[in-house]
């Protein structure tokens, strides 16, 4: 599928909760889950355009699902229906869908945004395993292909109180999927590596170009230089490297 | 009517993609043939990964990178990416960046051997036997530089200066002294960020490169003051996305144009400009772009 | 809190109005007390008018201007604008230009006789008798400058740098030698514009200086670079717009900074970075803003 | 009336006539004719804001009238009923209002938009000359005070077919007003001096403070350098040097 420039029309932009808000385009849109769109919906400034996931495809639906960080998505939270924004994708690889028996998939806060298309793309039994901060948001939108729900909250108010990777045991699934912050994601690696079972770790790097000319976005893998927006955003657990 | 020629090859139109901001990638989005030129992104004569941490930080109308250099070497160049490349029916000039003259040589003695018709030689690389600072300081050591690269190479050779030079028109002018074919101009100024949470710089070189709109005034101001003094053609670069960009530094006398940074807000961006440029031409009546090339100096 | 001392001179925060920006004007919208100080337009010998055409035409991130130190001269200014600025409870700083050594030095004899507390050179005008290039430029030439400025000045002398100096760090150092008591950095940067459908410069001169925004990445390298060799007091400027970008300068080692085109953006832009700052120090436990003073040099 | 900082709400903004566009914004405004505001409704680019002229005050109610020119003037056509601008003003001199006798209006394109408070507000009878490139737009809300109004376009489409300046006779009016393009008011400058009338001009330059502190509107009169936003927009006749 070749990415490509395209337009999208805002159908609705609503706050779920705090700083998270859910995005509805129409258009023609495409693409697999772990893939991304670059959105612009400004002239020069900010001067770059802001990567988010594709958290749905539906005919021609497109669904963010984006947290209020800065600039960029300041001014995505202010859209309003009708509005029309700049799209540049499907960008990256994606998750690879073709694996059998039972999968586990590990994401912590707005990293859930890619594992909602990917649960609704996938055709096996998952465990969905969600890390939060202050509150759940979004799960019920998780799709009917998810077993079992497990949910953890920094502040204790919903499910166990700590961290997901506490209550997460990967010994059941033959592949394990992550999206989250940095910390988590190097503990599910190192999880799963104990327990010998594949991973596939969705990175997040500053991105200027999202097309794989600028090299802004480099990582140091075990198989070399590779580019989050092209090479990625999803890699092979054991090409990953975490620091601290 | 947009072509124009330079060291008798011609260009279909002024718009060349700058250094390190354009690669094969962006076919997905359009026919590469339809550009003046692309150039590489700079080549060393081994492969370099590249800096560490942070590598790009949006600024107020731009931005701050930090890549440096991350390539594959000359030689997988050579033989990966240039064929691709070549298919594409638009002029291809060689970015070669090094951090000794032998460096510099040695790479362009590679590419004598290929078919590519334009070397760009980039003097901003921290210069590791002069302390690190940049070739593209001190206008004495550009000299040498271009002097040594000019006897092996067999190309006409493009010097890129950097807007650090501590005396932009005294660098033009010993770069042209030692043999310099052309000119581009600019690289990225040097520029830096603080993440205050953190209390330390975005960077872990602390030190990054600002390109994109918010140079344009200051290296268009270059532009127009180099193109005074140097009977080369002269390339402009900065902060151009859009054709009135294109056309200022036309007007104040460069021959082509390099679009860098533009390049990441829209991948056609080359394309919006270069049909801006015709459809000026034509609402104002000219027929080539000579007629207006520096006429804002007179 | 937020206060910092300076010469033995107590500023109540360290946010002062740039020179050319900040006029008593702006008290129609807040009171000047609550300034950290301000800086007054650039006062010269004899009254200028200043240049001709436009003087200020907008770009990405920020403005050029050509003013051309429009003022109605240092006698009229002591006698009819300075005691209406004295009113205010905040440090005074006159900001003093010229075209000749003479000349400064005989517009700060008359300054000697004020109670202006502090006086800050501007040596990025142009030098009548060296040709017409900026004092600013050649860290020799301003070396003179200061060096015979700082025989007759009685009050403290600030020196405010170019960015267009060849070698900042050279100049930096130069001005200190000299007798600087503190350096300010940067003026504005040359730049300038051209009307595509006139196909001739905006500006009259041709030249004209960047500020805004737009400028902060290359401003703050010079204040970072400078204040690692220096002694002396730095007062950061370029691109403020609010109180992160003040803290950035902090953090890179400048002891106070000035708002420019800012003001330009909002009336009491000064205030929200003063209050910016003040809620940081209080969120991150910050004592004094010597804790945090060129704490990503480290 | 001192100048302040403060919020206006769009209440309209509609399109009169190809690039010109009337916005009504509600708060607390207040100003004479002549008069303007800087207006801006973005964070920090474009980098200044941008000088419009009041056209109207009635109660809380503040109108413009204004021609879309670039960036600037472009996003302000773009808001909707609800949006919010910063807006600082009034500011600058504006014109005498205490003149007696019959007075004379000289005004070109959308140098009108100052020109429909200043007939609101004089008590005096008013000639109004209006000259236009297409078409006259805007003229139904000038008041009860015209007296008679004299139209001109360059298309010849209404009114006398050419300059207003032709058919501009200063002889009948104790003052006269203009606002305009240049080479109009230069016009309007010799007529009146030949006729030995006096003239207020209002004035226009590229503005980047709006309140006195840049020095960046100065313009060379017979009195000296002034500052347009300040000690104008609205200078006396014979202050005011046209050149070619
Ligand atoms: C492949 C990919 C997919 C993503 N998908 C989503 C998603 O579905 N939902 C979502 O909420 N977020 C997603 N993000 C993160 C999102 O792109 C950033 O939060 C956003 O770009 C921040 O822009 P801003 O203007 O709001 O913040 P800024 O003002 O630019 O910066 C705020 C903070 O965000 C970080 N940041 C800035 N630019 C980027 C960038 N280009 N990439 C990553 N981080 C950046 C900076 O470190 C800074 O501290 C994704 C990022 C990547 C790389
Ligand atoms: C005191 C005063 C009152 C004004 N009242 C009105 C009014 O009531 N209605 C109206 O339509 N216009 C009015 N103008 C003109 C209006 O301010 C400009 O057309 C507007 O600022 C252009 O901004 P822009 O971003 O759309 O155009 P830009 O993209 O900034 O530029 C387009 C063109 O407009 C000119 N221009 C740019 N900035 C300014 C500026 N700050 N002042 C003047 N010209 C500029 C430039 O020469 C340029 O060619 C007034 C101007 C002044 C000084
Ligand atoms: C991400 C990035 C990478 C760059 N890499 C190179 C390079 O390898 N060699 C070089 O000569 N210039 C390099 N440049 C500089 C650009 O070619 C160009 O000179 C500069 O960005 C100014 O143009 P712009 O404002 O249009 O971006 C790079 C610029 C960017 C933004
Ligand atoms: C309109 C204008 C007038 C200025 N006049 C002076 C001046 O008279 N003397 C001086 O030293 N600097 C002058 N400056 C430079 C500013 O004091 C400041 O150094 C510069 O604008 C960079 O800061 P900024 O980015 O915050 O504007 C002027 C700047 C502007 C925009
Ligand atoms: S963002 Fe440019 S290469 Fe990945
Ligand atoms: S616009 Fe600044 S003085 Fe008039």
């Amino acid at each position: 599928m070749k990415p490509k420039q395209c337009n999208g029309k805002v159908v609705s932009n609503i706050k779920i909760l705090d700083n998270i808000y859910e995005m509805k385009l129409t258009g023609d849109f495409q693409g697999n889950p772990g893939q991304f769109y670059m959105l612009r919906s400004w002239g020069k400034e900010p001067f770059l355009s802001r990567p988010l996931s594709i958290c749905n495809i539906e005919g021609n639906l497109l669904t963010f699902l984006y947290e209020v960080k800065g600039k960029g998505t300041d001014i995505f939270s202010k859209l309003r229906e009708g509005d029309v924004l700049n799209l540049l994708g499907p960008l990256g690889t994606g998750f690879p869908l073709n694996n059998k028996g039972k999968i586990g998939v590990v994401a912590g806060g707005i990293g859930i945004a890619p594992m909602i298309y990917l649960c609704k793309s996938l055709k096996n039994d998952i465990d969905f395993y969600g890390g939060f901060r202050e509150k759940p948001f979004y799960m019920d939108t998780i799709g009917k292909n998810v077993n079992k729900l497990y949910i953890s909250t920094d502040s204790g108010k919903e499910g166990y109180n700590g961290f997901i990777t506490d209550i997460f045991n990967p010994e059941e699934y033959s592949v394990v999927y992550t999206c989250g912050p940095m910390p988590m994601m190097s503990k599910v690696k190192n999880i799963c590596e104990e327990k010998n079972v594949p991973l596939y770790i969705s990175m997040e790097k500053r991105m200027a170009c999202g097309v794989g000319a600028c090299l802004g976005c480099s990582i140091k893998t075990t198989s070399g230089i590779r580019r989050v927006c092209k090479d990625g955003p999803v890699f092979r657990g054991e090409e990953i490297v975490f620091h601290d | 009517m947009t072509s124009v020629e330079m060291f008798g090859i011609k260009f279909k139109n002024p718009v060349i993609t700058a250094s390190g901001t354009f690669t094969i990638d962006y076919e997905d989005f359009f026919s590469l043939s339809k550009l003046g030129g692309i150039c590489t992104k700079g080549l060393t004569l081994n492969e370099k990964e590249g800096n560490s941490g942070v590598r790009i930080h949006e600024t107020m109308g731009g931005l701050l990178n930090s890549i440096g250099l991350q390539n594959p070497g000359v030689d997988r160049y050579i033989s990966e990416e240039l064929p691709h490349m070549e298919k594409y029916d638009t002029v291809i000039i060689a970015n070669v960046g090094g951090s000794t003259i032998e460096e510099y040589v040695k790479t362009i003695e590679k590419l004598n051997n290929t078919n590519i018709p334009i070397i760009e030689l980039n003097i901003s690389c921290p210069n590791v036997k002069e302390g690190g600072m940049a070739f593209g300081i001190k206008s004495d050591i550009a000299f040498k530089v271009v002097r040594e690269v000019k006897k092996v190479c067999k190309k006409p050779l493009i010097v890129k200066l950097s807007p650090n030079a501590e005396n932009i028109l005294d660098m033009a002018y010993k770069c042209c002294e030692a043999g310099a074919d052309g000119l581009s101009l600019v690289n990225t100024f040097s520029g830096m960020a603080i993440d205050i949470k953190n209390r330390k710089p975005v960077f872990d070189n602390t030190i990054a490169g600002l390109s994109g709109p918010c140079i344009k005034p200051i290296s268009l101001r270059m532009v127009y003051e180099v193109s005074r003094i140097v009977n080369v053609p002269i390339i402009g670069i900065g902060g151009i996305v859009d054709y009135k960009d294109a056309l200022e530094y036309i007007m104040a006398g460069a021959l082509a144009v390099q679009v860098g940074s533009g390049n990441f807000m829209k991948p056609d961006i080359c394309l919006d400009i270069i049909n801006g440029i015709e459809e000026f031409m034509e609402k104002e009546n000219i027929k080539s772009l000579e007629e207006i090339r520096g006429i804002a100096r007179r």
